[in-house]
């Protein structure tokens, strides 16, 4: 039973993702006196995608071929330990939290190596910065996160909330400064302004777009769909670690659709914050990026000396 | 024990060795080394005596034949193979200007009373000869190094190695009636050896550096040009 | 006692054959004949000693015991080795005509004088005709040391003469001491006899004995190249034949020492005040310390390895100088396996300076390529001397740590620190010697490496396993010297 | 018995350098080869034509390395058995000082570092017939390098049994010297020199830390007995136990290359040949860190937190700069060198942590760490040979060792390249591979800080484990451009154009079968960790309870409510995943890739030469850790004709390690001017020389009366 639902989680997470994105992109385009495109867009460009004969330059090796699949599954592993609805999740206990950011890393590894397969200087322009900033990140992220692990004292992502969810209303200053810090690896990480802009494509700005430049077909679908789902996993675990309040402890049908309703909720509210920011801030130059990263990693362990100093200090 | 209460014989050593040393004395402000020479042969010849007459009062024959020896090596044979090098090297008109003469003479004098301070305190038991006689014989000794270490002539260097030998031989023979036998003949032997050999290497180097100058032989050296 | 006395005479007589007949043409392998027969007499008496504890010659002129026995037969050993190296390395100098018949007559006639000068140092009794033959020792050297007849040569001899005669004259003045001492508790007769003065050192008077021995340690110091009297070694072993750099650093250095362990057990048995002890730890390590900076800078490949020497006998000095059992031990050991590295290294050094024409470090090049066997010789022993195990100077210098850690641990460091930088010193030098491609026109030279092989392998054993009847015998002797076993 | 197995490995290291002495031995071989069979002239017939004179090169290299081989294997199979057996077993050797024969002790720890070497040495055994085939046997001979490759293995395995002192330091220096020999093989390049004379130097100065180490501990032990047993017993005041850990933990880590005392790593390691490299980077570095956790954990005994934070803190420092130097190196071999600095820290830093633990009372934790620390050390041994004898195949090919003479071997060499791949893959810590797990083991140890009742201590650790993160993710920015770099886009130089896959099985073997390790223990880690834990059993007396308690399945080293990790179910989900998008994607034919030219903006003619380099790959990192490095980087233009023309641009960089210029040639220099100093005493003036006599003369009489 419990595996069962962790499948239909993962895939309702899966087939949510583009839909978050139409939304986020609804957002802006109304912040910004634009007309928005339909909120499905994302799903048709998908499936365009998808029927399209995908292009490959001669020069690419299978690595090139292989590595959307490689992405896309390795995201897909990394939002099914994501309690998306429901605390009790079977596979948070096969990975936790440390296992997702090496799963992210592992999609970033082979998306890089893409990258740099063709052998453009675009690509590999798009992977020095990608692997960059991302170094600058992870660290950043895992200080945020390990401020919710030690509260909770487990890495089990599905624990962790539990353990939020139970202790009830507790203002913690860790948890301020360590949700700033995730909101902003988050936008680093899944390549939004002012780290990066995703409907660019000058080169002297991409970073993610310089890597997929070669890509067409479905396997431009599988890596937009995979850059998706890690914007939704953020979204998602920004919510439910820092406001679990809605997500389903037990497995009745009520309580998960009342589950569903209230992380949509979160989502569409975290995704206005992200389209206003979006909006009022301009793109950053690229070694301004590095003072963003180091000002989340310094939240990051302001969340923890404040953990370890006023709340656990005995 | 004063002086005055001596046999006549000691009082002849200790005037001896004061005489010795004085010889040193001069040794080591002689910048010609013909009389350098001359003055290391007298220094022998007393030593001569002065064992001889330590034969006699103490009544012990084998000192005659150290004397003898002595006399034929130190007063008759070095002496003369130096003197004929320097003739023949033509050097017995060189004059070695000795810098700071005063200051070694004055140094040679601190020795001398150096050798008391040193000798001093393990003497206070014995006899008051014994205790003159090693404590000269150890500053001849010392001045001996002094006289090389001042000089830069290589017979000069020779001269004053071989009064340092003067001194040993005092020394054994005053404070301790000359050594067992079969070492003072190997002492007599290493010398006379010794004293072949310096005749060889005077040739060796005056044909090598032209000159019998020590402070030229430097070519093994060190020191950053 | 009768092998003694054969081994006495028949370097004696070497001395009078070679200089009748020192031309002739196989009179390499006569040396190596003398050499050998006198290596098996020391044998002999080793077994000797062996079997009966300390002989004693019924004149007491003559002590054999097993501190000095295994001298003995070292220095036998050593010195027949180095006569297979020398036979076919003179020949070689006389035939690119360095060399005439003549000299080589001299040095042969010399090699033997100076084998007998060091029996005599080591059989003797006596405290006086111990300084003679020390003496004479330095007398059959100088002219070796001037062999070559170049002014360096005789430069170096000059100086190895005056200096070691002056310095030897302190030792004759701290001998004429100690017998004014003796002659207070014994006869005339046996006052310089080391076997009575040892059985009643508690009854000389301690003043007089302790400057005695600061005499005899200047003295004899100046022959074991201590710093700051050392100035005159790497100047005779840089400009004599190779050969003799070889006993030189292998033999007259370890028996300079000899002469001054044997006083400071005198003293020691006087004195309870271990002054003797300071005084050889402070030289021992000033050199130690001081020629690990001078190995630095060397620009002659043979003064290099005299450098190495100094440190080395400054490490026993000092280990002497700690006189515990443990140290003394080690000493011992450390003696040995010098003795024993630094001659092999020496005829190594021999022939790469005959294979490239010149002892300019700068100039030795590409041994390796050039002449595998020395190049690696080289290499190897170098190792072995900078104390990497499992070379037996390794075991020793481990040992002198311990016993330094054991009793001054505060000076442990200052050890460990010349070592390093020793190791640095010397490895600076002989790498480019021995590595990279070889210069234009170097050819390689007839070489007899067996010596080579023989003490490195002796040594390696020492390293890995000592043997039980050598360490008995070194037990014997630090018994001897420092009254108890180590251990 | 396991005990003797332990001895067949080292002999039977020591015969194959034996055997390699005989390559140039052919007449004399054949000589005994008569002697001993002249009864049996049908073996001897056979022997002889087995011992062609033609061939005989190629068998003796052949037997050589089958001896490696089992030596290798022996060694696995004792490592394995030590492992198991709960009890250690001990022994004397009758060789050695007479007083203190060997003393031979192989305990749980022992067999680990075994097993470590035993995976690694057979590899290589497998590598080395095709990787020295290529060799010019009159510039470099296979005897030198058989001889001391066997004389350094038996080093490194002799070091791991012994127990006492003077044992330990002679096969120590064993395993350092005869490396010397191997980095200094090819020495006609004035760079081995270089490398060797560092290293020989730096291991001599970290021998004597170690000997002074245990010179103070034997001190105190028992009549200064140098025995480990008599060590253990020792009982030290606080601080000289503190002085002893100072000590050891200078000289062990001079030799694992802790910064700021690496120098001689990125030098010696490069330069020695590939099989060699892999050793030394691989697994003697292991045996550093097996002295000194031999040294603290075992014979110290009483750990203080002082040192782990001590540990922590250079770890840390190793870890970051390692990994920071090793992203600049345009040189493969250095670059895997330094990286070893950084894995080295990482192992420093997790040893540290389970220092801590222990010292403040909570030993299961440290036995947590202390696992981390001993399976990275085992993962990295895989994945560091791995890459280095993949590293050895590609300079056969390409001829050079930069990295951006490389570039497109994806297409020439697909078999290496994916075995490369799954090393980079290990050693940046992704999931599904060993790196990871001992990485994650890490992590989860650190995040029990709050079990400590020091504040400072709770806040230091948490910015340790961010040091941790930010190190992964370097070393993955380090191994995507290594790999980038070398095996994708297009051939940089017509040597990469023209490289071609290696055909000798032996070498591709030893790389699939590291590759098979790494994956095997990515995927059950459970396995080895079953084992480690009782090396932690018998060093720390604890073990972890849980590790295995939610079934084979799940690694959970504290409980399974803190944390758990299931590699299978992972590699299942994974594979469902991969295999779901890739059969629903490529599901209709009509749908195949086409293949075009890649897109270059409508300028035409893409060249190697467009695209990135890895110094421009890694341009930001230089930006961002400028302070890291002394950068020196010059660009000249050539002025063309026209106003703000430029015709020709040539941009120089070189980027180079502070330590040296801030460390070592300090003391080089001060060597240098006490030994100018002090040879001013060789004057040449033999007055000068008389008067040093005399002054001393009177200076003692002085002192003595």
């Amino acid at each position: 039973m419990n595996v069962l639902f962790a499948i239909i989680q993962t895939l309702l997470f899966i087939a949510l993702a583009p839909l978050l994105a139409g939304w986020v992109k609804w957002c802006k385009c109304h912040l910004q006196n634009r007309r928005a495109p339909s909120l499905l867009q994302p799903y048709r460009d998908l499936i365009k995608l998808t029927h399209k004969q995908p292009v490959v330059s001669k020069d690419a090796s299978w690595l090139f071929i292989i590595a959307p699949y490689i992405i896309f599954s390795t995201t897909a592993l990394a939002v099914s330990v994501v309690p998306l609805l429901a605390v009790d999740l079977p596979t948070a206990s096969s990975a936790d939290v440390i296992v997702l950011v090496g799963f992210l890393a592992f999609a970033r590894f082979f998306l890089v190596l893409a990258g740099l397969d063709v052998g453009t200087a675009f690509g590999g322009m798009g992977s020095s910065r990608e692997m960059t900033i991302s170094a600058m990140a992870e660290p950043a992220m895992l200080m945020a996160v390990f401020t919710l692990t030690m509260t909770a004292s487990t890495t089990n992502l599905s624990f962790a909330i539990d353990h939020v969810l139970q202790e009830g209303l507790v203002l913690r200053p860790s948890f301020i400064f360590s949700l700033s810090a995730l909101m902003l690896v988050a936008v680093a990480e899944t390549g939004r302004i002012p780290v990066d802009n995703p409907a660019t494509h000058l080169e002297l700005t991409m970073i993610h777009e310089a890597m997929i430049l070669e890509y067409s077909g479905r396997h431009l679908a599988l890596i937009e769909w995979a850059s998706q789902l890690k914007l939704m996993l953020y979204g998602v675990l920004i919510a439910n670690i820092f406001f679990p309040w809605g997500i389903a402890e037990t497995l009745s049908l009520s309580v998960l659709g009342y589950g569903l309703l209230a992380i949509m909720g979160k989502l569409a509210l975290l995704v206005v914050v992200l389209a206003i920011s979006e909006t009022l801030l301009a793109k950053m130059r690229l070694f301004r990026v590095q003072e963003f990263l180091s000002f989340a990693y310094l939240l990051g362990l302001l969340g923890m000396l404040s953990h370890i100093i006023l709340e656990a200090a005995r | 024990m004063e002086i005055e209460n001596l046999d006549h014989y000691s009082q002849i050593i200790l005037s001896l060795a004061a005489l010795v040393m004085l010889s040193s004395f001069i040794m080591l402000a002689q910048g010609r080394l013909l009389r350098l020479v001359f003055v290391f042969a007298v220094q022998g010849f007393m030593l001569v005596s002065a064992t001889a007459i330590a034969a006699y009062s103490f009544n012990n024959p084998h000192l005659y034949i150290s004397a003898a020896i002595t006399l034929a090596l130190k007063v008759i044979f070095i002496p003369w193979m130096l003197r004929r090098h320097i003739l023949k090297l033509n050097m017995h008109r060189d004059v070695e200007a000795l810098n700071n003469k005063t200051a070694i003479m004055m140094g040679g004098a601190s020795l001398v009373v150096f050798s008391y301070y040193v000798l001093h305190p393990i003497m206070q038991n014995s006899s008051m000869v014994l205790l003159n006689a090693l404590s000269l014989s150890l500053a001849v000794i010392l001045l001996g190094m002094l006289l090389m270490i001042s000089h830069h002539q290589a017979i000069a260097h020779v001269v004053g190695f071989m009064s340092i030998e003067n001194g040993l031989f005092f020394a054994a023979t005053v404070s301790t009636n000359g050594m067992p036998m079969v070492v003072e003949l190997g002492v007599a032997f290493d010398v006379l050896v010794a004293a072949v050999l310096f005749g060889i290497f005077f040739l060796h180097i005056n044909s090598s550096i032209d000159s019998l100058d020590v402070d030229k032989m430097n070519r093994l050296n060190e020191v950053d040009q | 006692m009768i092998p003694a006395y054969l081994l006495l005479l028949l370097p004696l007589l070497g001395i009078l054959y070679f200089g009748l007949l020192g031309h002739k043409e196989d009179v390499g392998k006569q040396n190596i004949r003398f050499n050998g027969v006198t290596l098996l007499l020391s044998l002999w008496l080793a077994v000797n000693v062996f079997l009966s504890g300390t002989i004693l010659s019924t004149d007491q002129y003559f002590i054999v015991d097993s501190f000095n026995v295994y001298l003995i037969v070292l220095t036998a050993f050593v010195g027949f080795t180095t006569s297979i190296f020398s036979a076919p390395y003179m020949a070689h100098e006389q035939e690119i005509g360095k060399l005439t018949a003549n000299r080589l007559r001299l040095y042969y006639s010399m090699y033997q004088g100076f084998m007998f000068a060091m029996y005599l140092v080591l059989t003797t009794n006596n405290m006086g005709i111990m300084w003679v033959a020390m003496e004479a020792a330095t007398l059959a050297t100088v002219l070796l040391v001037s062999l070559y007849r170049t002014p360096e040569s005789i430069e170096a001899a000059w100086k190895y003469f005056i200096l070691c005669g002056v310095g030897i004259a302190q030792a004759l003045f701290g001998t004429i001491l100690l017998y004014y001492a003796a002659i207070q508790i014994s006869d005339v007769d046996n006052a310089l006899t080391w076997s009575v003065l040892y059985e009643n050192a508690k009854l000389l008077d301690p003043e007089i004995l302790e400057i005695a021995f600061v005499f005899m340690l200047i003295g004899y110091g100046t022959k074991i190249g201590l710093v700051p009297l050392h100035n005159w070694l790497p100047d005779a072993h840089s400009e004599g034949p190779t050969p003799m750099s070889a006993v030189l650093s292998g033999l007259l250095l370890n028996d300079a020492l000899y002469a001054v362990v044997r006083n400071k057990m005198l003293v020691d048995g006087a004195t309870d005040s271990h002054i003797a002890g300071y005084l050889m730890m402070g030289f021992g390590m000033l050199s130690f310390l001081v020629a690990a900076f001078f190995l630095h800078r060397q620009k002659d490949i043979k003064r290099l390895f005299s450098y190495s020497s100094i440190e080395h006998m400054g490490l026993m000095t000092f280990a002497f100088g700690i006189g515990t059992p443990f140290a003394t031990f080690a000493a011992l050991l450390h003696m040995t396996v010098h003795s024993l590295t630094k001659s092999a290294i020496f005829v190594t050094v021999g022939h790469a300076a005959q294979i490239s024409g010149t002892q300019s470090i700068e100039k030795i090049r590409g041994l390796i390529k050039t002449q595998p066997q020395v190049g690696w010789g080289l290499l190897i022993g170098t190792l072995a001397i900078a104390g990497f195990p499992p070379f037996g100077v390794f075991a020793s210098e481990f040992l002198v740590l311990l016993a330094t850690m054991q009793s001054y641990p505060w000076l442990a460091p200052f050890l460990l620190l010349g070592i390093g930088i020793a190791c640095a010193g010397l490895f600076r030098n002989i790498q480019p010697m021995v590595y990279g491609e070889k210069p234009e026109g170097q050819q390689a030279v007839q070489a007899n490496l067996w010596p080579v092989m023989i003490h490195l392998a002796i040594v390696l054993w020492l390293g890995l396993a000592m043997p039980d009847f050598l360490a008995d015998w070194f037990t014997q002797a630090t018994i001897l010297i420092s009254g108890s076993a180590p251990l | 018995m396991i005990l003797f197995l332990a001895y067949a490995a080292v002999l039977l290291s020591f015969l194959s350098g034996i055997l390699a002495l005989l390559m140039r031995q052919h007449c004399s071989v054949i000589k005994w080869v008569h002697y001993c069979c002249t009864k049996r002239p049908d073996w001897q017939q056979c022997l002889n034509n087995w011992l062609e004179q033609s061939v005989y090169p190629q068998r003796i290299q052949q037997l050589s390395f089958i001896c490696l081989g089992m030596a290798g294997v022996f060694a696995m199979i004792a490592g394995v058995g030590g492992l198991i057996s709960e009890q250690a077993m001990t022994a004397q050797l009758p060789l050695g000082l007479p007083w203190l024969p060997w003393h031979v002790r192989f305990d749980s720890l022992s067999g680990l570092f075994f097993l470590i070497i035993g995976i690694a040495i057979f590899a290589v055994s497998c590598y080395g017939p095709g990787y020295v085939k290529g060799n010019n046997e009159q510039e470099h001979p296979f005897a030198v390098l058989g001889l001391f490759s066997g004389l350094f293995i038996a080093g490194m395995l002799l070091v791991l049994l012994a127990d006492d002192a003077f044992f330990f330091m002679i096969s120590w220096e064993l395993m350092s010297v005869a490396s010397y020999f191997l980095v200094a093989f090819q020495h006609e390049n004035s760079a081995n020199r270089h490398a060797a004379f560092i290293y020989l130097i730096m291991a001599e100065v970290g021998a004597i830390a170690i000997i002074l180490a245990f010179g103070v501990l034997a001190s105190f032990s028992d009549g200064g007995a140098f025995t480990f047993d008599a060590l253990r017993n020792a009982s030290l005041s606080d601080t000289w136990a503190s002085v002893a850990f100072v000590l050891a933990l200078v000289g062990f880590g001079m030799k694992a290359g802790l910064v700021p005392l690496h120098v001689w790593l990125p030098e010696a390691h490069p330069v020695a040949p590939s099989h060699i490299s892999a050793l030394m980077s691989g697994v003697m570095l292991k045996v550093a860190v097996y002295g000194l956790i031999r040294f603290s954990f075992d014979l110290l005994g009483d750990i203080q937190w002082q040192w782990g934070v001590a540990l922590m803190i250079i770890g840390a420092i190793s870890a970051l700069g390692g990994i920071l130097y090793a992203m600049m190196q345009p040189n493969l071999k250095r670059l895997l060198a330094y990286s070893s600095v950084e894995n080295i820290g990482i192992i420093f830093m997790v040893l540290g942590l389970s220092m801590i633990f222990l010292a403040k009372g909570h030993p299961t934790l440290a036995a947590l760490g202390f696992v981390a620390a001993l399976f990275h050390a085992f993962n990295h041994a895989l994945f560091k040979n791995l890459l280095f004898l993949g590293a050895g195949i590609i300079q056969h090919q390409v001829h050079s060792l930069n990295i951006d003479d490389m570039g497109g071997l994806i297409k020439r060499m697909p078999h290496t390249s994916k075995l490369f791949l799954i090393a980079c893959m290990s050693i940046s810590s992704l999931p599904l591979l060993n790196g990871f797990v001992s990485e994650w083991l890490a992590f989860q140890a650190a995040l029990q800080v709050g079990v400590l009742d020091d504040a400072v201590l709770r806040s230091l650790v948490p910015v340790m484990a961010a040091a941790l993160a930010l190190t992964a993710a370097l070393a993955a920015a380090c191994f995507v451009k290594l790999f980038g770099m070398m095996f994708l886009g297009l051939p940089r130089t017509r040597h990469a154009a023209k490289a071609e896959e290696t055909q000798d099985k032996g070498m591709l073997f030893s790389l699939s079968l590291l590759a098979g390790l790494c994956f095997l223990f990515g995927i059950f880690p459970g396995l080895m960790i079953n084992l480690l834990d009782n090396v932690a059993l018998q060093l720390l007396g604890h073990s972890l309870p849980n590790a295995t308690a939610a079934g084979w399945l799940w690694l959970t080293p504290v409980s399974a409510e803190k944390a758990s990790y299931s590699a299978p179910i992972v590699l299942f989900l994974a594979a469902i995943a991969g295999g779901i998008s890739y059969r629903y994607l490529r599901r209709d034919p009509a749908m195949a890739l086409r293949e075009s030219e890649t897109w270059d903006c409508g300028f035409g003619g893409l060249t190697p030469r467009m695209q990135y380099t890895s110094s421009a790959f890694t341009m930001p990192f230089r930006r961002i850790f400028s302070k890291v490095w002394i950068i020196d980087e010059t660009i000249t233009k050539q002025p063309g004709t026209m106003p703000l023309q430029v015709t020709d641009i040539h941009y120089e960089l070189h980027v180079n390690d502070h330590s040296w210029p801030k460390l070592y040639q300090p003391i080089e220099k001060s060597v240098n001017r006490i030994a100018r100093l002090v040879s001013r005493m060789q004057t040449g003036n033999i007055r000068v020389y008389l008067s040093y006599s005399f002054f001393t003369l009177i200076f003692l009489l002085w002192v003595i009366s």
